[in-house]
């Protein structure tokens, strides 16, 4: 299952959703905002997402994932709006019969979430200036 | 035609609006809409080529045509995670 | 921080020590008692430890993992007693600035505490019967 | 010299009990102790290459030499996690 939520994501219930006594393993990443990026302070962080796409492309790293490892539970939750620093911005819980699957399979989520799901987060520092963050751009 | 063009994060901020008319001639391409686009906004000009879109929620490369109805979008690099 | 416990293990609770705004990344590994292995049905699943040695043995795989990465926060539990199937037998969670490290922290001290810990599982199957698992041993 | 042996898993379930005392001669290594215990459990000796021992907590390898008032274990292949 995957989510786009604007409230805030409660990562164990998200590994619940994963509970099964056909697993051995189960992995749960959860991705947070940090308080510091290289000495400056984050006050606020905003997650803007092309919603419908997003979905879809969750859904399709879901059946991806599922096809390369023999997972049990899949869940992918990813939070937009504005999010306080220490809050999750997204949770991925995976179980498996076995372990290494499991990691494998969470960390393809996690990378590969980064690279083509439409989400885009815009830091909002401490001293008022807000810049979007868009790996490899140059800034404008 | 006239397509209707989704915008999000520093594209959105840079051009000031959600969504754009543009108005291009014949059967364009997302090639001919991303033009487009950067003319009618120079200041796009340097992201250029770090701007993807998609064609109905779908990632579509430049020489994909397009039609009236499809719902076209400008992606900057994704962020998140 | 390391724990032998009799008591169920909540995972939640581990995730929920290593959380820091510092961390961008907390991965959590929860190992469960599986109720099928290759078709038969385990009933119980019985843990036993060396106690002593075993916690000196988990406080050492923190260190070294704390050494190899960068950490914030580093927990594992492991239980010991009789588990059903769907407990969880072991709970590591870790959280660090960036995810690559915290996967590799996570997966490593699951696949090193298997190793080194003394720590022994026995099954306990449906049918009556019980087997100690000893890795690489013939069967008794 | 009389050593006290602590036993886990199949190993103690096989000599019947969760701790031996072992007498040995002289000043003895972990090989001793290891080549009596399985002379006088011979049901342990298709497992004797399998288990590993500790002194005081810290695995052992044949050549430690034991004092008696060590804390010896005879350990299985362990199967935690």
């Amino acid at each position: 299952m995957v989510e786009l939520t604007l409230e805030p994501i409660r990562p164990a219930d998200v590994l619940t959703r994963v509970h099964s006594t056909s697993a051995g393993a189960e992995v749960l990443f959860v991705g947070t905002a940090r308080e510091f990026t290289g000495g400056r302070r984050t006050a606020l962080l905003h997650y803007e997402c092309y919603e419908k796409m997003a979905i879809v492309r969750l859904q399709e790293l879901e059946a991806e994932a599922r096809q390369r490892w023999n997972l049990i539970g899949c869940e992918i939750v990813h939070r937009f709006g504005t999010l306080q620093p220490g809050e999750a911005s997204v949770a991925i819980a995976v179980s498996s019969p076995h372990r290494q699957e499991a990691f494998q399979a969470a960390q393809w989520l996690i990378d590969t979430l980064k690279e083509v799901v439409p989400i885009w987060k815009q830091e909002q520092w401490s001293d008022g200036s807000s810049q979007w963050v868009h790996p490899g751009m140059p800034p404008t | 035609m006239i397509v209707r063009l989704l915008l999000f994060a520093v594209a959105r901020d840079i051009v000031g609006c959600n969504s754009l008319e543009i108005e291009l001639p014949g059967v364009p391409n997302i090639g001919a809409v991303r033009a487009e686009l950067v003319r009618s906004h120079p200041r796009l000009a340097p992201l250029e080529k770090y701007l993807m879109f998609s064609v109905n929620a779908r990632y579509a490369g430049d020489d994909q045509l397009v039609r009236a109805d499809d719902e076209i979008a400008c992606l900057p690099p994704a962020s998140g995670g």
